[in-house]
């Protein structure tokens, strides 16, 4: 027996579900109250999920249960975000924002450089003729095909002459990578239509088992 | 005051986080980690400012009795409706109606808004993928190509035809891939600097 | 400037101290020490870059003048504002998905402000929609500065910096219904994307919107390309404060990411060639653990 | 003609729309079951599993949420199965607070099957820890330390799978169902690395070409990339679920995109619209 909560609840599901496709044939009352709907329920669902992940466990409990007075330090930065409702002093709130922002710039230098930079740099530096002709001429196009992109983002001079023929190469490659990406990428898309339409014809209208 | 003030605090954050990767000693990787997790406090405390711009706006446009306002009726009933069920009804566990709802109204809200792309990309390719020039036709054979590899059709039409895909996978595509990779680094990482050093302040607003 | 001088010198110090130091170590226990010997390349190349970045500002500031090639797409910018004016319309900013922890949402900011200029000295209304509490205050700020330095503070509306929500999906509901109830006539998009890149593209080209689109993020760039009318590629995202506001010192640090480019393809080429006549030592240069 | 095919360059989006849907339910409704072949990703993923001796205890880590269901959820069905029905012990846990309730479905889904199966005996769930790469690090220390109990509250040490379990060298093998981060790669990073497990990964089909290289450097001893790889797996293991259903659908979406895209450049060039650049 299913609980009946559980048919309630497929039923809603089917309904919204409906209600956002019918957005394919054009905006209309239902997706509107759809849209509306969802937005309201995350925006309170991300919100509360912040305040029992976040703000309880990271703060207000170590602060007020185990007294870790350090805590004061964003504590109080936090409430100078709120000075922001103040016209005459909202100039403090850029305090946080200025730490928050200085911290993950901080950061990125590193993720670009230690995530990308390098491990890019250094997968690329291969030889160009090996015993096998399929890996030499791989190795080759891969050359070739990274320095010509890359020669694509020069900024400071004309894309002219060989510069602008080596671009040109370039926008080739960047060109065949957007449609790989693309193509590959309409496999998982029609995979998620595919759960849906299941969940349609399975679970509410049980024409499928 | 008001601006230099916030550009030190950026400045002194952001080269302490940059030499996180050079330190490894372990009582300033404990710092690093203390430091972090107030930006993340702070983050939470954003949501303040978050759920209060919803409201503004959305009062404004009930009170101008703006098209459509009674949507935004919904939109605020739904917010209230969902912090309350979290904060003050049972909590967020599993069995609450917090779950209930975000199983039985979110989650298909949101798959089903996912599973919209499957139509947005067929009309996009449709639409774009006309051969006008060389650079479109690049665009447009690859995809085409990957497309069809990479599913049992493919298969029937050539044996090798997987094995082609991956080719176009790993080497021209992952070349394309990779200059825009190194270049878009080079610009994080002077982006990131010009932040740090004030160079760009811009973003912290004027006096 | 004495700070910058003072970064200066430092770098050059710790530079010195390490070409000083030896490049390799064996593996053993560094949470004790005070320096990782594993990422001097890092270290070297980060003091490199910045050396470069500064020495072209001061010559920038000096006086010499910089070219800068033509990115199309961010001079559509200017021409679609202009024609949302026309049509007396709004412009629709929408600054990616991610946190301010994310380079790319500071740079859609940066590029923000200089939008809020332009709009504010054309007198049309600007709707940004933000997926992330923490960018709200920013854009506020940056939206407001624009403003006032376009000598229109009294122009400026909070209520069109808008909070959406969290959830990805939800903002890009929330995103379509603003192009399809308010039909802006210029929808830009600068920063951090991911799937819902082609639900907005899609459906601000069901409205007719003139559309420019820049990501860093090289798996939504495909959609940006098919469906947008311009698009920003990769580099050229970080490039756009420069180029707009053309600015000395924010072209002279772009001439010196561009020498570094120059070096990078360098190193490519070399490191294929050694590679070939078997030498590795330099490729190891650039692993990381 | 001419104006048929005026018509078709321009066509409504809507049309499109109708074909796509339909091109999905119909293969859903109907299905043909076009057979496909296994690629070597997915048999060895297979061969890694079936070479474990029965008895051993394999840990399952579902790092995924209802949003990759489609792609991921088959293949957390068809890996419990294969594992319980070659009698290994499963050990499941999770790394992201939504994977715990997708874990339990799919087990409850595959015991239908196998009703002889029990908690506590041939598989346990010991429920979502929060803490990302730590949890994994921590593992490879103590397994009972960083789980103390099982996701119903009940003590490891009253649980009889979980006898002798201390760290991975206890774990013939990992598998790690992953929907993004904290996933594949950190278990990589974090575990594979220093502990020298065997990790078997199922993934999304958007990220599964980054993990190609951890295969070929044997860091992952298989790999299973969205509902395609899924579907080999469940044709591995003779036991056909949603992925397998799902093949016919996405195969006939696949070829209709092409028609379109095919039916869109005749158009183009027999009607020769005004010329308009392919701006970058």
């Amino acid at each position: 027996m299913i609980p009946l909560s559980e048919t309630i609840g497929i039923w809603l599901g089917a309904a919204l579900t409906l209600c956002v496709l019918s957005f394919l044939y054009k905006d209309n009352p239902f997706f509107k109250f759809a849209e509306h709907l969802f937005v309201g329920i995350s925006a309170g669902y991300w919100a509360t999920l912040e305040y029992y992940n976040m703000f309880l466990p990271n703060l207000w409990e170590p602060l007020t249960q185990q007294g870790r007075l350090l805590l004061l330090v964003p504590f109080a930065l936090g409430i100078l975000l709120f000075s922001r409702f103040t016209k005459k002093f909202s100039w403090l709130s850029r305090w946080p924002m200025a730490l928050v922002i200085g911290i993950y710039a901080g950061i990125a230098i590193l993720g670009y450089m230690q995530g990308d930079l390098f491990p890019q740099i250094h997968a690329n530096l291969r030889p160009l003729v090996t015993d096998n002709w399929l890996t030499s001429f791989n190795n080759i196009l891969l050359t070739l095909g990274v320095i010509t992109g890359l020669l694509y983002f020069f900024f400071s001079k004309e894309h002219k002459g060989a510069l602008g023929g080596a671009a040109k190469v370039g926008i080739w490659f960047l060109m065949i990578s957007f449609g790989a990406s693309f193509g590959y990428t309409v496999m998982s898309r029609m995979s998620l239509l595919i759960g849906r339409v299941l969940f349609l014809l399975k679970d509410w209208l049980h024409l499928v088992n | 005051m008001r601006r230099e003030i916030p550009i030190a605090i950026c400045f002194l954050a952001g080269i302490f986080y940059t030499l996180e990767l050079f330190i490894p000693h372990r009582q300033v990787l404990s710092i690093f980690e203390t430091v972090r997790q107030w930006a993340q406090i702070l983050i939470a405390f954003a949501y303040v400012l978050a759920i209060a711009n919803i409201l503004r706006v959305n009062f404004h446009a009930i009170q101008k009795n703006q098209r459509d306002w009674p949507y935004k009726v919904v939109l605020i009933v739904s917010l209230f409706f969902m912090i309350t069920l979290g904060i003050f009804f049972g909590g967020i566990g599993e069995g609450t109606i917090f779950d209930w709802v975000y199983y039985h109204a979110q989650y298909p809200l949101q798959s089903t808004m996912f599973a919209l792309l499957a139509f947005f990309i067929a009309s996009a390719a449709f639409r774009a993928f006309r051969i006008r020039t060389l650079e479109a036709a690049l665009l447009a054979v690859t995809a085409v190509l990957v497309m069809i590899g990479r599913v049992p059709v493919g298969e029937e039409l050539w044996n090798n035809f997987p094995d082609f895909t991956e080719w176009i996978m790993n080497v021209p595509q992952l070349a394309g891939k990779r200059a825009i990779m190194i270049g878009a680094a080079l610009g994080a990482i002077s982006t990131a600097l010009k932040v740090l050093t004030g160079l760009e302040r811009t973003y912290l607003g004027g006096e | 400037m004495k700070v910058i001088s003072f970064i200066r010198v430092l770098f050059f110090f710790l530079y010195f101290l390490l070409i000083a130091s030896p490049l390799s170590f064996a593996q053993e226990d560094l949470s004790q020490s005070w320096f990782n010997p594993h990422r001097v390349n890092m270290l070297i190349f980060l003091i490199f870059f910045f050396a470069i970045i500064i020495y072209f500002i001061d010559r920038a500031k000096k006086g010499k003048s910089l070219f800068i090639r033509r990115i199309a797409g961010l001079d559509a910018i200017e021409e679609a504002v202009g024609r949302a004016t026309e049509m007396g319309k709004p412009v629709l900013f929408i600054p990616g998905i991610e946190d301010i922890d994310q380079i790319q949402t500071v740079a859609a900011m940066i590029i923000l402000g200089n939008v809020a200029k332009m709009v504010a000295a054309y007198d049309t209304p600007l709707f940004v929609p933000i997926c992330r509490p923490m960018v709200v205050p920013v854009a506020e700020e940056r939206v407001k500065e624009g403003y006032a330095s376009a000598g229109r503070p009294d122009a400026y509306n909070r209520d069109n910096v808008r909070y959406i929500s969290d959830e990805q999906f939800a903002y890009a509901a929330g995103v379509q219904g603003i192009m399809l109830r308010d039909r802006p006539a210029a929808n830009l998009m600068f920063g951090s994307f991911f799937a819902e890149s082609l639900m907005l593209a899609e459906t601000g080209f069901l409205t007719g919107a003139i559309q420019v689109a820049g990501t860093a993020n090289i798996h939504q760039l495909p959609f940006f390309v098919v469906a947008c009318d311009y698009t920003i590629i990769g580099e050229e995202l970080f490039a756009s404060s420069a180029y707009l506001s053309k600015e000395p010192k924010l072209l002279g640090s772009l001439k010196g990411s561009d020498l570094t480019k120059a070096i990078i393809i360098g190193i490519l080429a070399l490191g294929a060639i050694l590679e070939t006549l078997g030498i590795t030592q330099f490729t190891r240069w650039f692993f990381i653990e | 003609m001419k104006r048929i095919l005026e018509k078709l360059e321009t066509l409504d989006r809507r049309i499109i729309f109708i074909f796509i849907f339909l091109s999905i339910a119909i293969p859903l409704l109907l299905p043909v079951n076009m057979d496909f072949s296994v690629t070597p990703p997915v048999r060895s993923f297979y061969d890694a599993i079936e070479s474990i001796p029965p008895g051993s205890k394999v840990l399952v880590s579902c790092d995924y949420d209802p949003g990759s269901m489609p792609e991921l959820f088959p293949m957390n069905v068809a890996a419990f199965y294969h594992l319980l029905s070659r009698d290994l012990k499963v050990i499941t846990i999770q790394l992201w607070p939504t994977g715990t309730l997708l874990a339990e479905r799919a087990m409850s889904e595959v015991l239908k099957d196998l009703p002889v199966k029990e908690y506590g005996v041939d598989w346990v769930n010991l429920g979502f820890k929060e803490g990302r790469e730590v949890v994994m690090v921590s593992l490879g220390t103590s397994i009972p330390k960083t789980f103390p109990n099982d996701m119903h509250g009940t003590k490891i040490e009253d649980i009889p799978i979980m006898e002798g379990v201390n760290t991975f060298d206890d774990i013939a093998m990992l598998v790690n169902i992953s929907g993004g981060l904290p996933g594949t790669r950190e278990w990589v990073q974090q575990v594979v690395l220093r502990y020298h497990v065997k990790l078997g990964s199922g993934c999304t089909a958007v990220v599964a070409p980054e993990f190609y290289p951890y295969l070929q450097s044997g860091q992952l001893v298989g790999l299973l990339g969205g509902m395609k790889g899924a579907a080999e797996y469940e044709k591995l293991i003779k036991r056909p679920g949603t992925a397998r259903r799902g093949m016919d659908a996405q195969s006939v979406s696949h070829i209709v995109v092409f028609l379109f895209i095919l039916i869109g450049n005749i158009a183009y060039f027999s009607v020769k619209g005004v010329k308009k650049r392919l701006k970058v």
